[in-house]
């Protein structure tokens, strides 16, 4: 009564699998030397290694969760989830980074001081 | 509209406040009249269109492009109006001019402590001059607690290990009440605050005299006011009960025994020393939890403060 | 559960097995989504304070071993795929195939989890505790222990998200050998693999973010 | 089997206990939801009472801290947040879908056990000791002070798994069990509502879990994150929690929404206006309603940038709101009214909903906020949305589909008395909070000062109009329980699914899956068909 599954749903097979793993060895054995690099400011290296990491992601993502082949709406909920966390971490930085420290006549630091561990 | 700004407002405090009100007042007129009319249409709905019979024919329109437009546009930039009007308010609130008089506040559990660029130091009562700017620059000792001065509308958070700042130009002189607006434990109600605006010589005298209260009161008296507003109340009651802190009551003159042990004698000296360096002697049975308050009273002050102890017994 | 003939692994309540499979897979990607935010908080954190203290952040993450990292992201890869391989032979049909690639996935994940330990044992023995057990000598920036916080709760959580994937793969590879999947019906594979594969896309971030900032 | 239902058809605790019917699980929710509500309506009771004189009236500041605290924890977490969707929406949706039970009804089963086992931590927490934190958990409050703190984090993690394992079931079930013919568009509003509900449980909930994870080490480890003192950052926490609690206040009031979408058509005789426009709204608010936390940090410290930025969303999120009210008022316009309970309390929401809706334009205005945040307009506004239009729409649901859930009548004239009641009790109880809180009043104060008396001795005598009209409730309510059944299949002339079955439904709902005749406000069809 069912049809066979594997028919009505292409997943790719062994050699394309195969093929991925190999293209994430790569891929982390280039972060791993990137971090070696000086790229005159760390904020580069940090850049490189989260692209790199990207790019691994969605290969984990389209082939081995086979996202590529399935149906939109399950892309739809995984980008949106990605979608809203990006947005907590875009709009807390947001705020992180345009907070002024107030200058003051007072040079103490500020009460309740931080305990040295 | 004078009798609903009274309804609904304090007295203001600075003309920020009066800038203050009229927003307020214009979202409130504004939020009555889409009041009224949703609840008017619903009532002459309800009634007109009230069921008579079973089978009563109904409309069959059942959308609107127009409609939808119509009460989606207009609600949208009435409110995009009243968001750029209140942001304008905002930032000329946000930012103190360079010449305004800064006064450091730190809060702790649960007092106001202030100390001015002089090093004049007071707690839970400040003095500023009236028409000049005042800046206050605000950190806490413990937990999160929140600046609030209601007739000038203006509410600031204190955080622990950073500075935030608040400040507003008083237009009359008088007392302003000072709350503590984030929540902070068990006396987070009691955490109040008196700010005095003076005219300019009577705060310049202030500043280097102190209060005229403080010169002239009788010792007893003095040290009962000072009790209670420099908050020894929240932790030390007069009548036995206990709190964070012993109680005053038959204190004075009695034995106390200490948390290492020690027996001492409550005289004016450990009194002295129980204040200004209130980790040295710890009575059995409390936590070492309280403030110093040196530099925060005078010679005179901490005087009556003995005097209304010894009047405890 | 009513079973209809020939389809004994068919919910009442869903007309055909695709219904039921499509079901599960959107829930399944639901649940992910909660793993994802629930780990993208850390994230979060993470970001904020190291942007508020970068110089501690650079000194402490020296104290991790590059060489095991990277041999845990190489273990982990490599689970994935054999994971992946897993639920291919499922669905077309390989018993043995199945039971040998899920075993082989439980081993890697079990070799992740030894290399972790070796990692974690020789922080505990430096005193790069989490919170107030921090008691390492000789730091140079201060505030270094927070970056310890964040390491322990990311691998921790990482961790028993692993240990409650190999509970999954033991559940699925235990009904394999009893013989309950095949191309009509091999959704809990499926599922327990996209499970794994989350494990696997975390760690793709960690890894970086913790062992290779300068 | 005739004569027969989901109700009678096994008998015994173990076949409620273990049940996997969503319409036995939609109901053992319902009475464990009204017992948290019963006790946290004593909490909040024992707080009006309090608050009756300043300083000491009944009992002492910490006892006072406790009570306002756990009358929040256990209205938000045990209450508001599974309110409707767990209860109402568990019986009724798979219903409108015309579906056998939801998609996963092991999950389900496992959401309600996780629920109780949620509560109990948190009795728990209350036995052994209380907390006194309030129920935002503010760091570095909730790190230092005592109480049993640990054990309600706890049961406030361990409740965000229910509320994200419902949120699944949902939108699982509305994907893929839908009977054929009933497109996305010929869906009752009422699962649109629930669709979007389910969008937020799901993506909101985890990071709760991870911020009370956070907030549990650095009590227990000190782990420096929250923690000023060792270079963490309060605002973090602030910012956590508001991400997941600002969307919240709409997993609340999405569902109230989406009964008012049923209720005002259905006694109205005419179908809805503006389907579309009040599906795709509530999709914007599930949306937009993650924009706009940081509108209650206005006053924290967060930097003016991010305060501008928060305010300006805030605003875009409110007129959603006003569209379904609009288009509400419109379903009504040459309708055929009748005010039966339900209509009672939709109108009771439109009134009510519609000044706390206006009211935020106060609290979203950055300027005017800073006077009025954590005063008593704060707690005014909330409690006009979350009682004035969750519970309200709650209980408009509650009388709508007691004869479906419980095959009985209730008596309408102790209803609409009762009804009455509680809108008076409502406002009597908040409106002088409004203006308490605009003249300075904060909240969560147990002293006060002398000026604000006779405004909290009206907002106590107005809490005990509203229990009252509770008490009314619980009376009618139980005694329509005792009665055989009575009620008739379709009672208000709804045209939804629901109706189509017997009251209380068979265990598998439909004796067979329901053809799609009419649309789900379709009742000229309804009556053609009579």
């Amino acid at each position: 009564m069912s049809p066979d599954l594997s028919q009505t749903h292409p997943h790719g097979g062994p050699k394309l699998y195969a093929a991925v793993l190999a293209a994430l060895l790569v891929l982390t054995g280039i972060t791993v030397t990137s971090s070696y690099i000086d790229f005159g400011s760390p904020a580069v290296n940090v850049v490189i290694a989260l692209v790199i990491a990207s790019i691994k992601a969605s290969l984990v993502a389209l082939y081995f969760m086979h996202l590529r082949y399935d149906k939109p709406v399950l892309s739809v909920i995984f980008v949106g989830g990605l979608f809203f966390l990006g947005l907590l971490l875009m709009l807390t930085m947001i705020d992180a980074g345009s907070r002024d420290s107030v200058p003051s006549w007072n040079s103490k630091p500020p009460a309740g001081g931080p305990v040295a561990r | 509209m004078n009798w609903l700004r009274s309804l609904l407002l304090p007295a203001q405090g600075s003309a920020y406040a009066g800038e203050y009100d009229t927003l307020f007042l214009f979202i409130t007129l504004l939020s009555a009249f889409f009041f009224l009319l949703i609840a008017a249409t619903a009532g002459w709905f309800v009634w007109r269109y009230r069921r008579a019979r079973e089978q009563a024919p109904t409309s069959m329109v059942t959308q609107s492009l127009a409609l939808e437009l119509t009460w989606t546009l207009i609600p949208l930039a009435i409110v995009m109006g009243i968001f750029f009007w209140s942001l304008k308010q905002y930032v000329g609130a946000s930012v103190a001019p360079g010449d305004a008089m800064e006064i450091q506040v730190t809060a702790k559990k649960w007092l106001w402590a202030f100390e001015y660029q002089n090093g004049t130091r007071t707690v839970n009562e400040v003095h500023i001059p009236v028409g000049k700017p005042v800046k206050f620059v605000m950190s806490s000792e413990d937990v999160i607690h929140s600046f609030f001065v209601p007739s000038m509308r203006l509410k600031q958070d204190v955080l622990p290990n950073r500075y935030t700042e608040l400040w507003f130009t008083p237009a009359t002189t008088g007392m302003h009440t000072l709350l503590c607006a984030e929540y902070c434990g068990r006396s987070h109600s009691d955490m109040l605050g008196k700010i005095w605006v003076d005219d300019d010589a009577t705060f310049q005298k202030w500043l280097e005299e102190g209060d005229e209260s403080t010169r002239t009161m009788p010792l007893k008296e003095l040290g009962k006011m000072l009790y209670e507003s420099r908050g020894c109340s929240t932790c030390h009651s007069i009548d036995g009960t206990r709190g964070d802190g012993p109680s005053l009551k038959n204190v004075f003159a009695h034995d106390i025994k200490l948390a290492d042990g020690k027996t001492v004698i409550a005289d004016a000296n450990y009194i002295r020393e129980s204040i200004l360096q209130p980790q040295a002697k710890i009575v059995l049975g409390y936590e070492p939890i309280m403030p110093t308050f040196q530099g925060l009273l005078r010679e005179r002050e901490i005087l009556a403060l003995i005097e209304f102890i010894r009047s405890l017994n | 559960m009513s079973r209809t003939a020939g389809e004994p692994f068919l919910q009442h309540h869903f007309a055909t097995p695709e219904q039921q499979f499509e079901a599960g897979k959107i829930g399944m990607w639901l649940f992910l989504v909660t793993e994802i935010l629930l780990f993208g908080g850390l994230f979060v954190g993470y970001g904020l304070m190291r942007s508020r203290n970068p110089a501690a952040f650079s000194e402490a993450h020296h104290h991790l071993d590059r060489i095991l990292g990277l041999l845990n992201t190489v273990v982990l890869l490599v689970s994935s795929f054999t994971m992946v391989m897993a639920v291919h032979a499922a669905r077309t049909d390989r018993r043995k195939r199945l039971i040998a690639f899920l075993a082989l996935t439980l081993v890697f994940a079990g070799v992740f989890l030894g290399i972790k330990y070796i990692e974690y044992s020789h922080k505990f023995h430096e005193g790069l505790l989490p919170g107030k057990f921090y008691s390492h000598k000789g730091d140079t920036v201060p505030g270094q222990f927070q970056f310890f916080s964040f390491y322990f709760m990311m691998t921790g959580l990482h961790g028993i998200h692993i240990l409650g994937g190999m509970g999954a793969i033991l559940w699925v590879l235990r009904r394999s050998v009893q013989g309950h999947f095949s191309s009509r019906y091999y959704t809990p594979v499926d599922l327990v693999g996209l499970y794994w594969h989350l494990v696997d896309l975390i760690w793709i971030y960690l890894f970086p973010l913790l062992y290779l900032i300068r | 089997m005739k004569g027969t239902n989901y109700l009678t058809e096994t008998r015994g605790l173990k076949s409620w206990l273990f049940t996997l019917d969503h319409k036995r699980i939609g109901v053992m929710y319902f009475w464990s939801i009204m017992t948290a509500f019963f006790l946290g309506g004593v909490f909040a009771m024992l707080v009006r009472i309090e608050l009756l004189t300043p300083g000491r009236t009944i009992m002492s500041a910490e006892a006072y801290n406790r009570m306002f605290t756990l009358h929040g924890a256990v209205m938000v977490f045990l209450v508001l947040i599974p309110s409707i969707a767990a209860t109402l929406g568990n019986f009724v949706l798979p219903l409108m879908l015309g579906a056998k039970d939801v998609a996963f009804p092991r999950l389900n089963l496992a959401s309600y056990w996780v629920y109780v086992t949620g509560a109990l931590f948190a009795l728990y927490s209350m036995l052994a000791g209380g907390i006194d934190t309030g129920w935002t958990f503010y760091t570095p409050y909730s790190t230092s002070t005592g109480g049993a703190v640990t054990a309600m984090v706890l049961a406030a993690f361990i409740l965000g798994f229910s509320t994200i394992f419902t949120g699944i079931n949902f939108i699982a079930t509305i994907h893929k069990l839908r009977a054929p013919g009933l497109t996305w568009f010929k869906m009752p509003l009422f699962v649109w509502g629930m669709y979007a509900t389910s969008i937020i449980q799901v993506l909101a909930t985890p990071i709760l879990g991870i911020t009370l994870i956070l907030l549990l080490m650095e009590r227990l480890f000190q782990i420096g994150i929250f923690d000023a003192r060792l270079g963490g950052d309060p605002l973090l926490f602030q910012h956590f929690f508001w991400f997941y609690s600002h969307p919240v206040v709409y997993i609340m009031i999405l569902p109230g929404m989406a009964i008012m979408s049923e209720v005002i058509p259905v006694f109205s005789r005419k179908t809805i206006f503006g389907y579309k426009a009040i599906a795709f709204s509530s999709i914007a608010i599930a949306v937009v309603g993650f924009f706009v936390w940081g509108h209650h940090m206005f006053v924290s410290g967060q930097s003016p940038l991010a305060g501008a930025i928060f305010s300006f969303l805030t605003f875009l999120v409110a007129i959603p709101s006003a569209v379904k009210v609009f288009n509400w008022l419109a379903t009504m316009y040459k309708g055929s009214i009748s005010l039966e309970a339900p209509m009672l309390y939709a109108i009771s929401f439109l009134l009510l909903f519609a000044i706390g809706g206006l009211t935020g334009l106060f609290l979203g205005s950055i300027a005017t906020d800073v006077h009025l945040h954590d005063t008593y307009f704060v707690v005014a506004h909330f409690h006009f949305v979350m009682f004035g239009g969750t519970v309200i729409a709650f209980l408009a649901g509650i009388h709508y589909w007691w004869p479906k859930m419980f095959g009985r009548m209730y008596s309408e004239k102790w209803a609409r008395v009762s009804a009455v009641l509680v809108f008076v009790g409502f406002n009597l109880t908040f409106i002088p909070q409004f203006i308490m809180g605009s003249r300075g009043m904060p909240r969560r104060y147990y002293n006060y000062l002398p000026q604000f008396q006779p405004m909290h001795v009206a907002s106590t005598i107005g809490s005990w109009v509203l229990g009252l009209g509770f008490l009314i409730m619980a009376g009618y309510l139980f005694a329509s329980l005792r009665k055989p059944y009575d009620a008739p299949a379709n009672p208000w002339g709804g045209a939804t699914l629901e109706w189509e079955t017997a009251s209380p439904p068979i265990t598998h709902n439909f004796e067979t899956t329901p053809a799609i005749s009419h649309g789900p406000y379709d009742y000229a069809a309804l009556r053609s068909d009579a």
